[in-house]
């Protein structure tokens, strides 16, 4: 399995990256850890004529506290992210997230950004992205801008970015001593794709749980909120009533989407599973 | 005498004198490069000129070739040639595979390249060669075949059906084999039976994925009309018989050579079409040709194996004993059985082995083996025994479970004696000895089952459902010519080693049976170095090469250390003698008053060292001239064994499996795999113990996780290494190993196989260790892979 | 694979019927379609870029209608090869039926996806036929009546 | 259409320079152009582990990275760590506890043990199990390399202790 023949570009700067995108257009790929689309290359399911390095790109990489927000780059290796002791303090679900990304080679590699613009909808990092209510920063010709991370997944592997925009990084705000969280992933063999996967952030006052995100992964076409079911806990006291109500909630609004193994009524099922063990893992924290 | 000791088997009485190697866990000390990296597996090899061959598949099911478009490809740079079945089947022989001791098998002429018609998705079409790989496959992007598609057998439960197309018109239907066994009165006992349990079984079609895929370098020389080929095979002197047969080659001119090979399995010991194709490559453009399959090709080109389906009853007295078994299995094969070995032997192992470990003496077995337009099937690692072994210990725990007893009691009732032997099994097969009753002490004791259970119990009443699963088993190893020679098919039961003591006192030992990774070199050389009298680092072992070995079968049936070992002993033994009489020779002694110690002739009388093999090396070779003109003798011998005493010698054994059921999830967590195995003599507890659970985790891939999953159109839709799910470190148990030690009388080292077993038994004792968790809920799960959707499937919750 | 499903087009039943055997219309309306042309009545054929997420492969395809109930129903027998990444076949039934304010389409579809696609997209194949019908259907309301770009989802089971 | 870019980079201590197509993946380049041949081609996918390589330090897949982008860094195989002897332990103990078969696989498992035992020296059997997944193994059962690397951890805290 040999890729078909590109050429390639190490870029040296963002305005640079933005120029080859709009003279190359599809022709040309931007290639950051590489780790899904070198594959794709070598199985010649893609044959782009360009393939742009951007991982000599300063501006993309760094985790660091920028005011009120964690930035995490968008070249930060899924290894840096499992390691940062930042991360760890003010966003320490994606610590619990990334040792189910695949198997370390692939984190030393594989980029927070790349997972989030490809928007699989069996990832890790777009659930958690919207679970931490990050912020994309995007840029492109016309200049900077912000998007929701809850408005960035549209489609089954269609983000908001358009096609001559690059993501530069995203904004986190800031966990504080208050933010509950569990992650929660099911996968037959550990760094597969997910069968079902969680992640579940909150602030906690006593038994009251608000600003809740609960946010499904590998169960629709994009990470999906289970929106309702947040609206029930949200500011209420969670009791056992209270998650039986949230797990029917949110089995109800999830439409879920079989894979090659498991059907739409087991990942049904597991939604509530895994948000049932969920809140009962923040109620005991 | 041998003497009975409970936990470690039978204390062996020594093979040899001074013996040091033998039975301990030598390190495999050839093995040490395979760590550094200086290991040469044949896409190491570089010749120059050596062109890359790529192959345009059968992207469909069943197909019609209406037209091969090539010129497009051919311009291409470095392209060589682009070569279609029908010019290939100018210098290679289509084959037909069946054996005739397989009463109306039947199959269909196959060619290295599809002619007019491919028959499953996968099936090589057309053959790119170029001056590198990345350019042979920018060709094969523009080889472009007008195709129409032909209605595809895809399920093997319609493949019967009058109204199902039939894929070889020529054959009257899809039938390739059948097979019907009715011992004793199986339905007087069944109508007698106090408890009668039945159920249906299912297994996916699983396939090796070795982590070397598949590959080959053909080099013909139109000068001598020699070919050499260099290929990632188990059985080098098979292939070189079908590559003269097929291309009317003299086996002398046919040179094939097998250096280190990445994983086996089974994988490995068949006669693929593309082998051919490459082969014949060579010989069309006179260069080197590499042909190395890439895992997405290796998933629908590499043997597929176990797909059936098995209909199963057991009849039991409530007393406790067995008293019938009956079977029905389905399987399917793909559109041709496979060459040379045939794709019956599964199925038909299936009928020999279902129920072999118990006493009862009523038994019927019917068998159907159906083409359908999938990837062939072919032997596996196990061979039927993982499918036999799950449907009779599944069967038995169906049967224990209605009589209230427990698993391991009602088997330790129902095993045949540990005092029977020699005696047959209901299905007919021909036991030497074996140690069931031994051999489910011993597991009882490793794993602690009566606190176990306890541990369960307690654990249950926590809503945390574990479970316990046994499989007791019997495997085939050490095979005679009743396997395959008798049958036709061209693939010695025997085996050939050479001996060499070598100038400087060095011994060289060339044996037929070569290495994929088991360790047979390791245990040739603790076998060579006890049995001329030398120390292992003076050994040097060499396999896998037609024009420097004895004849032999290769790796299959786990016969390396049975069959191979045996021969390495004899030439060995042979080799000591010839060293001692030249010793005689050479001190004007008699012979009876030295003996070999180290690579010393020493006095047995004064227990001095006499004269040392260098010295012994150095005369022979180079001062002949210094010995008696009438003396004469060789330091170089060949030895060949087979073993004659009965079609196979098989081994027995048990597991235990120890696992946790989520029931909120259905996913499965493995805590503990126990085996006992007894293999006759252990050769290197180290290596068996390590074959014994590389076995073990192939099985739990299939009970678990492995299945080729196919749609309606006969198209596999998960042939690549993230969907195909292999077992992995992390989901795997710590496996125990113990040993019992029944030697085989058949041969002086008495050792029996021990490489298959652990597949045959570990999908028995996971299954019945999942069924056993889920037993309160009465339900059961007998299709594997046992997925989590399956079992929340049985738990009603989806 | 099976693909059944509805979509509401808010334009009446012979614009959509009209729209349907309009290539320029299909053109603009199938994703990724570079070129297409009316071989006869009954064919069609495109040259279509299948892109999901990092897969791109180009598809050269044929549709033959079949079947054919004037402004009622007709069959689709379609089948594309994207070379070495594989091909896509199968067959489609659409029927048309007057609703409020404009036209249901539903449809009923079974196609495989062959070669390396099928091979190795097997995890997310259903979903992308899904987003590919979606995509299309949007992008054809568009085209027959761009005022009505407001959907209602009948989506897709 | 792509020309060939000329390369530099640290292969197992020496100094390599070469002109290669971009699309080249950094073992075939390796292998094919540098004539190496511990690392091992079993999928080309990613999910196999048998092409694993230190690049700067960190392994990664030597499939799915390429040979362009090793411009200027350094490399290393399992051959060039055999020589500077930083596999030593970890090959005998691999050698004692016949941690490998076919040794297909033994490349790449002994450079993602080699970064385990640096990174993670606290690692447990379980954890050892999680982070050796990456790398597949069909003949060992996995048991016997899990025994090889907690041997070394075991080592190693005996002495800091």
């Amino acid at each position: 399995m040999k890729a078909a023949a590109f050429d390639y570009i190490k870029a040296q700067s963002v305005p640079e990256v933005l120029a080859l995108m709009s003279e190359h257009g599809d022709d040309a790929r931007l290639m950051a850890g590489g780790q899904t689309l070198l594959a794709t290359l070598n199985m010649r399911l893609s044959e782009p004529q360009l393939l742009i390095d951007i991982t000599e790109l300063t501006e993309l990489k760094g985790i660091e506290i920028i005011g009120e927000h964690l930035w995490v780059g968008a070249l930060v290796t899924h290894t840096e992210i499992e390691n940062a002791a930042l991360v760890k303090k003010y966003a320490p679900i994606l610590c619990a997230a990334a040792p189910h990304i695949a198997h370390r080679a692939i984190r030393n590699l594989g980029t927070w950004g790349g997972s989030l613009v490809y928007g699989d909808p069996a990832a890790e990092w777009p659930a958690c992205s919207i679970a931490v209510n990050a912020t994309m920063v995007v840029r492109g010709l016309q200049g900077e801008r912000r998007i929701l991370a809850s408005d960035f997944f549209v489609d089954l592997y269609t983000t908001a970015l358009a096609p001559d925009e690059i993501l530069m990084g995203t904004e986190i705000p800031l966990a504080n001593a208050k933010q509950v969280f569990s992650f929660q992933e099911l996968a037959r063999r550990h760094g597969d794709y997910a069968v079902a996967g969680l992640a579940a952030v909150a602030k906690k006052t006593g038994q009251v749980f608000s600003d809740c995100h609960f946010v499904f992964f590998s169960v629709a076409t994009t990470p999906v909120a289970a929106v309702q079911a947040q609206s029930l806990v949200n500011d209420q006291a969670v009791n056992a009533e209270l998650i039986a109500a949230a797990v029917a909630a949110a089995r109800a609004e999830i439409e879920t989407m079989e894979d090659i193994t498991n059907s739409a009524a087991a990942k049904s099922h597991l939604v509530g599973v895994l948000l049932e063990r969920a809140l009962k893992k923040m109620l005991a924290e | 005498m041998n003497k009975p000791n409970d936990l470690a088997g039978l204390v062996l009485d020594p093979v040899t004198a001074d013996q040091r190697y033998i039975g301990e866990s030598e390190p495999r000390h050839s093995a040490k490069r395979l760590l550094e990296g200086q290991g040469t597996y044949v896409d190491d090899l570089q010749f120059p000129r050596m062109g890359h061959v790529v192959y345009w598949r059968s992207p469909v099911a069943h197909m019609r070739i209406i037209q091969i478009h090539s010129a497009a490809a051919r311009n291409l740079p470095g392209v060589l040639a682009v070569v279609d079945g029908v010019q290939m089947a100018t210098i290679c022989k289509p084959w037909v595979a069946t054996l005739s001791h397989l009463a109306g098998m039947k199959s269909a002429p196959q060619h290295a390249l599809a002619i007019e018609r491919a028959c499953w998705q996968g099936e090589p079409v057309v053959a790119v060669v170029a001056e590198s790989r990345a350019q042979a496959e920018d060709a094969l992007q523009l080889i472009e075949v007008e195709w129409e598609e032909l209605p595809a057998v895809v399920s093997m439960l319609t493949a019967l059906d009058p109204a199902t197309p039939l894929i070889h018109p020529e054959l009257g239907d899809n039938l390739c084999f059948t097979r019907s066994l009715n011992v004793g009165e199986v339905d007087a006992q069944f109508a007698a039976a106090d408890v009668i349990a039945e159920a249906t079984f299912g297994f996916g079609r699983h396939t090796g994925v070795t982590l070397e895929p598949r590959c080959q370098i053909a080099d013909y020389n139109p000068g001598d009309h020699r070919l050499t080929v260099y290929h990632s095979q188990q059985a080098p002197h098979m292939m070189q018989d079908l590559y003269c047969r097929q291309f009317g080659l003299a086996e002398s001119d046919v040179h094939v050579i097998c250096k280190d090979v990445g994983g086996s399995f089974g994988i490995k010991v068949h006669a693929y079409p593309d082998d051919f194709a490459t082969v014949g490559l060579a010989i069309l453009l006179g260069r080197p040709i590499k042909f190395v399959a890439d895992r997405l090709e290796s998933f629908t080109s590499d043997i597929h194996a176990r797909e059936h389906q098995v209909k199963g009853r057991i009849a039991a007295t409530k007393q406790g004993d067995i008293l019938a078994f009956e079977i029905d299995d389905l399987t399917a094969i793909g559109p041709y059985s496979m060459f040379p070995r045939t794709s019956a032997i599964e199925g038909n192992q299936v009928v020999n082995l279902v129920g072999g470990p118990y006493k009862h003496q009523h038994y019927r077995a019917q068998l159907s083996v159906v083409f359908q337009n999938k990837t062939p099937t072919c032997q596996y690692r196990g061979v039927g025994h993982p499918i036999a072994c799950a449907v009779t210990e599944a069967l038995v725990d169906l049967a224990a479970e209605k009589l209230q007893m427990d698993p391991l009691v009602f088997r330790q009732r129902n095993v045949i004696p540990d005092d029977a032997y020699p005696c047959s099994g209901a299905s007919g097969i021909k036991f030497e000895i074996l140690s069931h009753e031994q051999c489910l002490r011993t597991i009882e004791k490793m794993m602690n089952y009566t606190e176990l259970r306890q541990e369960q119990a307690t654990l249950r009443k926590k809503g945390i459902y574990r479970g316990i699963g046994f499989a007791a088993l019997i495997e085939l190893t050490n095979p005679s010519a009743a396997f395959y020679g008798v049958g036709g098919a061209r693939i010695a039961s025997q085996d050939g080693a050479t001996a060499r003591l070598d100038p400087s006192g060095v011994v060289s030992i060339m044996v037929g049976v070569g290495e994929q990774g088991q360790g047979t070199e390791g245990i040739y050389a603790q076998i060579a170095a006890d049995a001329v009298g030398v120390p292992i680092a003076d050994v040097r072992i060499i396999t896998g090469d037609t024009a420097v070995t004895p004849y032999g079968g290769g790796t299959w049936a786990s016969r390396g250390a049975g069959i191979g070992g045996e021969a390495v002993l004899l030439a060995a033994q042979a080799l000591q003698e010839n060293i001692l009489r030249l010793a005689g020779a050479i001190l004007q002694r008699d012979t009876a008053e030295l003996l070999v110690r180290r690579s010393q002739i020493i006095d047995k009388a004064t227990g001095q060292a006499v004269l040392p093999f260098s010295e012994i090396g150095r005369i022979g070779y180079f001062r002949t001239d210094t010995l008696p003109n009438d003396f004469k003798v060789d330091l170089m011998v060949t030895r060949h064994y087979a073993q004659r005493d009965y079609p196979f010698i098989f081994t027995n054994g048990v597991q235990a499996s120890y696992v946790e059921v989520d029931l909120d999830t259905g996913f499965v967590t493995l805590l503990k795999h126990w085996a006992v195995e007894d293999c006759g003599r252990v050769l290197n507890p180290m290596l068996v113990d390590e074959q014994v659970r590389g076995a073990i985790v192939q099985g739990i891939g299939g009970a678990l996780y492995e299945e080729c999953l196919y749609d309606d159109s006969g198209l596999l839709r998960n042939g690549n290494m993230a969907d195909y799910l292999v077992p992995m470190a992390n989901e795997m148990p710590d496996i125990e190993v113990a040993h019992v030690q029944t030697p085989t009388a058949s041969s002086q080292l008495g050792a029996k196989g021990a490489g298959e077993a652990g597949t045959a038994g570990a999908p028995a004792a996971v299954m019945n260790a999942i069924n056993d968790a889920l037993m309160p809920f009465k339900v059961k799960v007998f299709e594997q892979p046992i997925t989590s959707e399956k079992i929340l499937h049985a738990l009603g919750k989806i | 694979m099976e693909l059944n499903g509805e979509q509401f087009i808010a334009a009446s039943v012979p614009v959509v019927w009209r729209g349907l055997n309009d290539i320029a219309v299909l053109g603009k309306a199938i994703p990724g379609c570079e070129s297409i042309e009316r071989i006869s009545p009954e064919e069609v054929h495109a040259k279509v870029m299948f892109k999901i997420g990092p897969v791109r492969a180009r598809f050269a395809g044929k549709l033959l209608l079949s079947e054919v109930v004037e402004e009622k129903s007709c069959a689709l027998a379609f089948e594309g090869s994207g070379g070495a990444a594989g091909f896509a076949k199968g067959r489609s039934r659409v029927e048309l039926s007057n609703a409020e304010g404009g036209t249901l389409v539903s449809f009923t579809t079974e196609a495989s996806i062959g070669g390396k696609l099928g091979q190795i997209g097997g995890r997310l194949i259903s979903a992308s036929a899904k987003k590919i019908a979606d995509d299309f259907f949007q992008a054809f309301a568009k085209e027959l009546n761009p005022l009505a770009n407001e959907i209602t989802d009948g989506g897709v089971a | 259409m792509n020309p060939k870019i000329p390369i530099e980079m640290i292969v197992n201590g020496n100094r390599v320079q070469a002109e290669i197509e971009p699309r080249r993946h950094l073992v075939d380049f390796l292998r094919e152009d540098l004539g190496l041949k511990g690392p091992h081609l079993g999928c080309e996918q990613g999910a196999c582990g048998a092409c694993t390589v230190r690049v700067n330090g960190q392994i990664v897949r030597g499939c799915l990275y390429l040979a362009v982008q090793a411009n200027g860094k350094v490399v290393d195989t399992v051959e060039g760590l055999t020589a500077q002897g930083a596999l030593t332990e970890l090959q005998d103990a691999f050698m004692r506890r016949n941690a490998m078969q076919c040794g297909f696989c033994s490349s790449g498992m002994l450079l993602a043990a080699a970064e385990l035992i640096e990174q993670q020296p606290q690692a447990t059997r379980a954890e050892v199990r999680e982070w050796i997944s990456g790398n597949y193994c069909r003949c060992t059962g996995y048991h016997s390399i899990v025994d090889a690397i907690m041997d070394i951890l075991e080592a190693q805290r005996e002495q800091t202790e």
